[in-house]
């Protein structure tokens, strides 16, 4: 079980995650919510390169030994740079949200409730 | 290399050259990028329609091209291109083209038109990308570039709070199932070590249903059906094509149907092996469900709504239910050959029709809403009506439009719907039923929208005049398309969709043959 | 009503999950590592990087890199169309 | 927004210049040790931002120069994809060479060289000026956006 416990931290980061944008209706905490599920997954992709006892994939320095898995890496740090971009497209969203209603309140705004 | 073997590459590289040019080219001149971009457009459709009759000149077999190495590794990202991913290219390469010109004069009154022509040339980026890659990884990144650049035109029209609104409800869905699209590839990439499509569905066939690829399969079908606008996830689609500007949501629509694109790739090429040979016809029951559900909800609010493109909004998610059941009947049937033979492929014959023909009608009539927004100020159907008497061109586009979506004959939406009536009707009468009725509600709402629009006395308060030739001249290629289509159904089936069916069927070969 | 819903989807969802991390492998111990074992030997010999990850990065998968940096530019085009001042001219 | 403390002001001006080199060495030594374009160009980029923060204002830097940075970023990315298509798009044509940043590398242990890796320097580089224009951009949009409203709020 104790073996088990980061692929449970991820299930539970995302869980948390789609909870907040599911039951939330501030915009900023909406936008936390689906900023915690990218990490979620993200540290998911990392878990799975880690391989028991080995060292980061890099010959600079190397002293022998194992090394993790280095294709998750990679991907892991095409998938940050996209949600450092969607997360900017969407707090720009809000911040318009707010000029235009006075309020970042899911609630308030017309057509974003529920 | 020669020329030809750079094409699929080329295809993408094109308009991903204009889209970096725009910026600099905007600061040049505020009317630069709007002819540019078009060009950009112009040469990659050719670059398209090149490849397309390479393709299907060719005996069947996909075209891998392998990135950065001359010998083919399933290791690298490589393209795999088969005659369905040419489809969905053109269908693309028409609409775009069609789109970019008839915002030449839409846009003429905003500010910020070199970002808006980027954005353009981006979301055909996306779309190319999603549907010519043959890595999984890959097409998630062109899915987000995709989703981002729709959202970023969304929120064009800025005086309005709610188009930013409709904007961040759409980019909230579809970042959820962007990331859940990765959680998916994540998962696969666990118990398999590729992210090549070919390796994996040689994988997942070899392993079958285990729990982890039915999740996988789950989360994929719905990531793709959310990008594709269908029920239950179809939330924000409606929101998101009324705030868009004008052509946008002809764009948006045909973005759309990459997520089909999706979602056809992941039931058949990724696990249509492990789905026939286990003869599991639950999958296709649940693309099915998905089909009908869009179909009915789509249309029954399509009825209610007073605002024309929230109404349009509705039956482009109705049209696409047409396409699931369809394709989602061939699914049903992967696993029983004669039945596939005796009506399955003809069903999927007939959602690839509908799909094609989905996009000119649907786009004609999006790209006709915007016309009666530029013309009149307002998208409320109350508040508009004679525009018949001063906006001939837009009408008549208009009834075109209106009669293909119907199915009357002899409009080509008539012989796609006739091949899945036909179809669906020997797999599960019920649902072929269910099918014509939708399409009667169809024809009602139709009828509805030119009655209060076009006819009944001038509108006293405003002038009212036809739209700017370039708009006509974007709505024109959609007309004559859909004419093409309605007088050579046969020809279209044969040529074109024949040739997809059969590639959609065929599983992938692996990149330097393992 | 609606609450409830949308609690029973999450409840679902959460499920999912965890059907699908009790099936992975065991943590540290990866089973299909082809792939990443050709880049590992091979990576510094054709590409000439001593960082794996690099070489992947901009090598072997340099085309999704390409499409990232695309991303963050559409972003950036999003944004400062969103953000933009004027608006519709009179 | 008002500029902040004169103490932060001294500060900003003198870590600037060393956050630009932390991030152009992150770039630089992309392919030898972690880091690359991405992670370099936005420790630059949030040079920018502290600048932004403690000057109170966005007129250090020109919206069209971050523009010009991000496209012409791209484009030398792009072109030095399109270069390739000698081989195939990407292929990296001075790994090996024995040219620029071509010398070639054995399988193990080293300790670095700089002149290796052929295209995956440059690109990484192309990369920095993009990401560096890019997270530019937006936070001088979101700046001078919230600068505008402040504007508004006390007239």
């Amino acid at each position: 079980m104790i073996d088990m416990a980061p692929y449970i931290t991820v299930a539970i980061i995302i869980g948390i995650g789609l909870y907040i944008c599911m039951f939330k209706s501030n915009l900023i905490k909406i936008v936390m919510g689906i900023s915690l599920i990218e990490s979620g997954v993200n540290l998911f992709l990392i878990t799975l390169g880690y391989r028991h006892g080995a060292y980061a994939p890099i010959f600079t320095m190397f002293n022998g030994g194992i090394m993790t898995l280095p294709t998750p890496q990679a991907l892991t740090l095409t998938s940050i740079v996209i949600g450092v971009a969607t997360t900017a497209l969407l707090l720009a969203f809000v911040i318009k949200i707010y000029r235009h209603y006075g309020s970042i309140d899911a609630k308030d705004a017309r057509r974003l409730k529920g | 290399m020669s020329f030809m073997d750079q094409l699929p590459i080329l295809i993408i590289a094109v308009p991903l050259l204009g889209a970096f040019l725009t910026p600099i080219l905007g600061m040049m001149s505020k009317k630069l990028p709007r002819y540019t971009s078009t060009l950009f457009l112009a040469v990659s459709a050719l670059l398209v329609a090149l490849m397309a009759f390479e393709v299907y000149g060719g005996d069947g077999t996909p075209i891998i091209y392998t990135l950065g190495s001359s010998d083919p590794t399933p290791f690298r990202i490589v393209l795999e291109i088969d005659a369905f991913s040419v489809f969905m290219a053109i269908i693309m390469a028409g609409v775009s083209l069609a789109v970019s010109i008839y915002s030449w004069s839409f846009t003429d009154k905003y500010t910020g038109q070199d970002k808006f022509y980027t954005l353009i040339l981006l979301v055909v980026v996306g779309s190319y990308g999603m549907t010519l890659t043959g890595d999984l990884f890959n097409l998630f990144v062109f899915f987000e570039i995709s989703s981002i650049a729709l959202s970023g035109l969304v929120a064009f029209r800025m005086n309005r709070g709610e188009s930013f609104e409709a904007a961040f409800k759409y980019m909230m869905y579809s970042t959820l199932s962007g990331l859940f699209l990765l959680f998916a590839i994540a998962l696969l990439y666990s118990q398999y070590g590729v992210l090549n499509i070919a390796l994996l569905a040689q994988g997942i066939t070899a392993d079958g249903f285990t729990p982890l690829n039915k999740v996988v399969l789950a989360l994929l079908i719905g990531d793709f059906a959310m990008k594709a606008g269908a029920v239950p996830l179809h939330m924000p689609s409606p929101y998101a094509y009324s705030e868009s500007p004008g052509g946008i949501s002809t764009l948006f629509m045909a973005a759309s149907q990459a997520g089909l694109y999706g979602l056809f790739r992941a039931s058949f090429t990724l696990f249509g092996g492990a789905i026939s040979s286990m003869g599991y016809a639950a999958v296709g029951w649940i693309v099915i469900i998905l089909g009908v559900l869009s179909m009915f909800i789509g249309v029954t609010m399509a009825l209610v709504q007073k605002d024309v493109k929230r109404l349009m909004a509705y039956h482009c998610i109705s049209q696409t239910g047409y396409i699931l059941l369809g394709v989602g009947v061939g699914i049903a049937v992967l696993g029983d050959a004669t039945a596939m033979d005796r009506y399955g492929k003809a069903a999927i014959e007939g959602g690839l029709f509908h799909t094609i023909n989905n996009a000119l009608y649907k786009g004609l009539l999006f790209l006709t809403a915007g016309a009666m927004f530029y013309a009149t100020g307002t998208r409320n159907l109350n508040e508009m009506r004679g525009l018949g008497h001063n906006m001939k061109i837009t009408t008549m586009f208009f009834l075109i439009g209106a009669i293909a979506i119907s199915g009357i004959p002899p409009s080509n939406g008539f012989s796609s719907k006739l091949l899945i009536y036909e179809s669906v009707f020997q797999f599960n009468p019920a649902l072929s039923a269910i099918a014509m009725f939708v399409s009667v509600l169809t024809l009602a709402s139709f009828v509805k929208v030119f009655y209060s629009a076009f006819l009944g006395p001038k509108m006293k308060d405003k002038e009212i005049k036809e739209v700017p030739s370039s708009m006509i001249f974007g709505m024109a290629i959609l007309v004559a398309a859909i004419l093409a289509f309605s007088l050579f159904p046969g020809l279209v089936l044969d040529t074109l969709i024949k040739p997809a069916v059969e590639a959609l069927l065929r599983a992938w070969p692996i990149p330097g043959g393992v | 009503m609606r609450k409830s819903i949308a609690l029973g989807a999450l409840l679902i969802f959460f499920g999912f999950l965890l059907v699908a991390i009790m099936n992975i492998h065991s943590f540290g111990y990866p089973t299909n590592t082809a792939m990443d074992d050709y880049f590992i030997r091979n990576g510094q010999e054709q590409t000439g990087a001593n960082n794996i990850v690099t070489a992947i990065v901009f090598d072997y998968r340099g085309y999704d890199t390409i499409g990232e940096a695309t991303v963050l530019f559409t972003a950036v085009a999003g944004v400062l169309l969103a953000l933009r001042k004027g608006g519709e001219e009179e | 927004m008002k500029p902040m403390s004169v103490i932060v002001r001294t500060m900003t001006r003198s870590l600037y210049p060393f956050i630009l080199l932390f991030g152009a060495y992150l770039v630089v030594h992309g392919h030898l040790t972690p880091g690359g374009g991405f992670q370099g160009g936005a420790v630059a980029a949030s040079a920018i931002a502290l600048a932004i923060a403690a000057f109170g204002g966005t007129k250090a830097y020109h919206e069209k120069t971050l523009a010009l940075f991000e496209s012409g970023g791209l484009l030398f990315f792009l072109s030095l994809g399109l270069i390739g298509m000698g081989v195939a798009f990407m292929w990296n044509f001075l790994a090996g060479s024995g040219s620029l940043f071509g010398d070639p590398v054995a399988y193990g242990s080293n300790p670095g060289y700089l002149n290796t890796a052929g295209t995956i320097p440059l690109m990484n580089i192309a990369v920095g000026l993009e990401v560096v224009g890019g997270l530019g951009a937006i936070m001088l949009a979101m700046g001078s956006y919230a600068f505008d409203e402040d504007k508004e709020v006390s007239s």
